[in-house]
């Protein structure tokens, strides 16, 4: 796709999502009352009446292919919007079903781009997978282990599994599969264990970079798609934040009219606009097809913290009221527990991009 | 204050065997076994309050055990590492009771004091409303005097918890001219089963619920007001510093800390290492801040400053520490200590809220320290 | 943005062909020489300015290259990645040399950009005094008017570096009547080799050291007024905000972020890879943001308020890593490196004060973004 | 030494410090002029006026035993007051010295103890000590290795050593013994090179637990005393921090009436009576001869962090004249670079700590 297109892309589906997606957020139930599964399906079907699902797959696989500068838009418009990210789950199953070409997942990849199978992504957090694949009969595979699962026994799963030859693939987990599932009344995920359970060969989509070195490819992708995710997540919250701080008045004055909250609000809308600048430059070069590894371990990193911080923020500002319903400052501060490190924890990440700062540096410093 | 002395070492030892007993074992893990949820645990505080675990340095005569106000801060801090739920105890015992004790006549006393010590009563503190959080001048319930000498209390009281099950409110309403904002405010002992009294839960993200509490023409007798009629701001000034130990925080810093901690395991990364050593000396460090204030209250001393800065402290580390625990544990976890770090984390942000806020405890302590410190530094 | 286009890496090759040329390269072999000190670096701007380096944007009409302001932000990334102190370029070229060429008349540009362009002359701004940095309202310099249409310039200036040797001053002084704070100010170029221009250095713990300049009855001619009598403060803070593109601190976070990453090395521990990913990402941020300014300047688009933002993310973030560099890296390290990471420590703490110090930076970002935050959000 | 009296000895120690340090602050050149051996001499003479480098030292040893107690208030007198350290080393040496008997460096111990030695420690910032002793004749020993030194070639130095056969321990160097100096003219440590130059064996005076576990003994009390000295340059910086913005106007008003500025020195001013508190419980165990050697690594970290936030705030608020001679806070910042990792990074400070206590939590969880 050529760069000059990318700003009028982005710009028009924004537009394009933030109505349908205004609709979703408004039937959202409040606290108290969620059910993960009932509240994601009004933002799902929003988001498939929209073609969204087909916006980053390649044409001849029934996508627009618009690359990350698609799909970022979207997550984007759905963390702005406090709204559920099954929708990356599909983004990174249909990368990852299309490593092995066209054809060899071709009618996954179809029900994907078609919309028919939200799917979430479970074991990503750490760097080692906590699900073992052995062999089963003819080429299936049998499972064993757990994962941390936040979604219903209607959503596929997408997850990494250790292979008994080494490696880590990637699976995808139909809903109702191998899996015994246990739902937390606590508001934890629930937990999936498998004993052993078997499933179809075909669905190892591809090998997947655990523990890796800033990996591009379909890990990369869907770390740069979670960072916009994760900048929408902080815009929301801010958005709350100094919309409260505006409205809100104490010892008769509007919150906001206070240096302290003034200063915070300001320091926050800043980390938001270096965040936008960064996550831009990482969809820019991925889709130039330029190395963007590097950036994507930084910016999902950079997404997590930022969220993490102005969600915490528009919390404070918002007292007790945000805990509840009478505000959406809540959706954001829950957001970040379930999303900020579904690709891994920030820490980490840093560490990744760390290490290859440091080999260049030292490269650059040997060179002269 | 560094070293707990040999007696107060054997009465920890003392609450911990009562805390053991079969009757209370049972009821703790009846609670446990359903995490997440906003239990009534009124039938647990019975069992304190027969063992004398709840008012332990009221007067005998107020149905307390006459011990030190350190030997109460240590039931409070083994009640917490045995999972008592704290917001009953908190509110009823160590708030509203130290309260009454330290302002209320002596038929209030008498009246109220010794059900709540048996654990049979339980009270709420009744000052923040929908439209007036830390700004406690704005707030615009009423209290009418009547001809009998009583008043009649009309208005909303929001955002407390366990309020829904309380017996008696201390509530802050205005009985002056509606012109002054901290003039003409008075607080009253109300009974919540009263004619006239709503109640409503407010749903919350944290596992406790809030509630809102209506008063319809409430009537309140003349034996309801406490303190002086219309002189209640300085009275309140006094009622929010004594929250304002900052234990209740400390404990839930510690606890999550445990649990994180337990969970993590002494093989841990040596970036997990460094983040419980930080966390663990700044719990520890909240711990000898509470205390100071303890030991102050217990000396009659109220240091408004100190107090602040005790809240200020603790709340932000609880709240940093419940929102760090969950996410810094990754994999499937044993349930109970999943629901227990995911409700830290949901119970966070309101850590920094309650209670006064943290910018409300800033403005305290700069209010009243910093100009001591200048002269200090100006003496130097 | 995100991308320099093949014009641009090819305008930052010749430059850094030009910064290789020998007597370039013994001018900053001799000054690295000399470490810990606040050398006179004006005979290695001369070359700088022989070759074109200096002035990259101005028409060439007054002595510059006629290129593009982004071509001019190349030339200074690679001026700081070489290791040319950058003081004396920011003052004299990005900020009063544009200033000039904004707000300037034709004589005046005439006069005195080309010796600028050459490295031949230099400039200072001279804004802050000994009693108002902040509050630029409350200056008292004064400017009185005489009978042959010019001034006499009195008071005193403070804090600024290199002003030990540069030749002219772009000055704010009072000219109007003294009550209003904002009205009545002027700015003026002053010629700081006049009779009654006396210098004196203000030691400073940073290498470059700082300067008061008092004027006493400095004689000012009528021409050395820039822009309208008593109108000079919409025009001051436009002249401040040019200053506040934030390249310059960005600049010197890559430079220290780059001396301890090569003196850690690749093999460092966990822990430094995390301290270098973070800082490192944030290095690239602050320069997307400064570029951000640059583009706007470029367009002739002013942005207040990204502006502000930028230089308080670069200062705050070149602050952190001065201080945060000396301390990661431990035992003895190689002399130049060890000068150059703990001059950073020294000069850290200025960066977040010069040019507008942090708060009056968010001060600024508060009050022209967040109300076009809170309709942003009402619009949702 | 009794517990009840601990109060009553620091108050006196510090009041009757203050006046003379006064002085020795007063006669401290500014900012360009800055000669630390210069520098140092008037604090030293009124420290050992004051009997000073005696106070913590056994009876039998010509010392007062007072304990840390004394030993600490001098050094949080030190730090508040901006001034240099080298008496902690002092007493580190002393402690090293008597850790093999009273016998063996009594002569040693005697000159330290009038105070005829100013020692400064070096070396241990790092896990690893950079220079190593090999064998020379007799039980001499022969050194090779680097070391950053920041005082004058009139000081001793202790520093570590790591011995051939494995283990470290710690050397106490003469004036002008067994390394080549070079004084580096940045204002960077200077640089003793040690080319195989030999020192008495003598001279090594005990082990020393490089990379430990939380240590009792010298090195735990070395970090107990560093600790008290941060806590006196916190405090000292927020002194001149709070004063300033007392007495600086801006826009018509104390810089401290603005909110942003108040409410930053009293989170400061809470820091440092939570680190106050922290500190003086580590002396009262060490003193009463309970386990310490946790609360050790702690009160330095939390000391070398607390200080160091001060410090900044404090600079922040004093502007461009906090870099100059006109106000004193760039002594506390000065001082935050030397002392504050003196005897360790906070981050491994803190990694000790935290193994130690996860190593506690993880054998109460498996009891109960």
């Amino acid at each position: 796709m050529v760069s000059v297109e990318a700003d009028t892309v982005r710009r028009s589906l924004s537009r394009a999502l933030r109505e349908r997606l205004r609709d979703a957020a408004g039937r959202l139930p409040g606290p108290g009352a969620e059910d993960p599964a009932a509240a994601a399906a009004p933002t799902w079907s929003a988001l498939v009446r929209a073609g969204a699902p087909g916006l980053d797959a390649p044409l001849d696989a029934g996508g627009l292919e618009l690359g990350l500068t698609a799909s970022t838009a979207v997550a984007e418009e759905l963390g702005g919007a406090g709204l559920d990210a099954r929708y990356l789950g599909v983004a990174a199953a249909i990368d990852a079903a299309l490593e092995a070409g066209p054809v060899r997942h071709a009618a996954l990849v179809e029900r994907l781009v078609a919309g028919e199978l939200p799917v979430t992504q479970a074991g990503f957090e750490g760097a080692v997978a906590g699900v073992r694949a052995g062999s089963g009969a003819d080429d299936a595979v049998r499972l064993t282990g757990e994962l941390a699962v936040d979604a219903g026994p209607e959503t596929a799963v997408l997850a990494p599994v250790a292979l008994a030859g080494g490696g880590t693939a990637v699976v995808l987990l139909a809903p109702g599969g191998a899996a015994v599932a246990s739902r937390d009344p606590s508001g934890a995920p629930s937990r999936m264990t498998f004993e052993g359970g078997v499933v179809p060969g075909a669905r190892l989509l591809c090998a997947w970079p655990a523990g890796a070195d800033c990996p591009e490819g379909p890990a990369g992708r869907a770390r740069v798609r979670q960072a916009a995710y994760l900048l929408g997540v902080a815009r929301g919250a801010l958005h709350t934040g100094v919309r409260h701080a505006t409205e809100r008045h104490q010892f008769g004055r509007p919150l906001r009219d206070f240096q302290s909250v003034a200063f915070r609000l300001a320091a926050a809308h800043v980390e938001v606009e270096v965040l936008r600048l960064a996550v831009g430059r990482a969809v820019h070069l991925a889709d130039g097809g330029h190395p963007y590894g590097h950036r994507a371990a930084e910016v999902l990193a950079q997404a997590a913290e930022t969220a993490a911080e102005v969600s915490r923020l528009t919390m404070q500002l918002c007292g007790a009221r945000g805990l509840t319903g009478e505000l959406p400052a809540h959706r954001y501060h829950l957001l970040v527990r379930r999303e900020g490190g579904r690709l891994g924890r920030p820490g980490e990440l840093w560490r990744e991009a760390g290490r290859r700062r440091l080999t260049a540096l030292a490269r650059r410093d040997g060179a002269g | 204050m560094y070293w707990y002395g040999e007696e107060i070492r054997a009465y920890r030892r003392e609450v911990r065997a009562l805390l053991a007993e079969p009757p209370v074992r049972a009821e703790l893990d009846a609670l446990h076994e359903r995490p997440g949820t906003d239990p009534d645990v009124r039938a647990l505080y019975r069992e304190l309050g027969r063992r004398g675990l709840l008012a332990v340095n009221w007067p005998a005569r107020y149905g307390g055990e006459g011990r030190a106000l350190l030997d109460a801060a240590v039931a409070g801090e083994e009640l917490a590492r045995a999972g008592v739920p704290d917001t009953l105890y908190v509110n009823t015992v160590q708030i509203v009771g130290l309260f009454l004790l330290m302002a209320g006549s002596e038929q209030q006393k008498a009246t109220h004091l010794p059900p709540l010590a048996r654990g049979e009563r339980f009270a709420s503190v009744l000052y923040t409303e929908p439209g007036s959080g830390s700004d406690l001048g704005s707030l615009s319930t009423t209290a009418v005097a009547d001809e009998g000498g009583g008043w009649r209390l009309s208005g909303v009281k929001a955002f407390h918890m366990k309020s829904d099950l309380t017996d008696i409110g201390l509530c802050a309403a205005r009985t002056g001219p509606a012109g002054g904002r901290y003039d003409g405010i008075s607080l009253f002992i109300v009974d919540l089963h009263a004619p006239g009294v709503h109640r409503r839960t407010i749903g919350s993200i944290a596992d406790e619920q809030f509630h809102r509490i209506e008063f319809d023409e409430v009537q309140l007798a003349p034996g309801d007001l406490l303190g002086p009629e219309n002189g209640g701001w300085p009275l309140l000034t006094q009622a929010l510093a004594i929250e304002r130990t900052g234990l209740d925080y400390s404990l839930k810093a510690e606890n999550w800390l445990a649990a994180a901690g337990a969970a993590l395991g002494p093989d841990a990364d040596a970036a997990v290492c460094e983040e419980v050593g930080r966390y663990g000396a700044a719990v520890d460090g909240s711990r000898l801040l509470s205390w100071e204030v303890l030991e102050g209250l217990a000396a009659d001393r109220l240091d408004e400053s100190l107090a602040a800065a005790a809240k200020f402290y603790c709340g932000e580390l609880a709240a940093r520490i419940g929102r760090w625990a969950p996410t810094r544990v990754t994999g499937p976890l044993p349930e109970r200590r999943a629901a227990v770090l995911e409700a830290a984390y949901r119970e966070a942000p309101g850590l920094t809220v309650a209670a006064g806020t943290s910018e409300m405890m800033l403005e305290i302590v700069a209010s009243l320290a910093l100009d001591g410190l200048a002269k200090e530094a100006a003496a130097w």
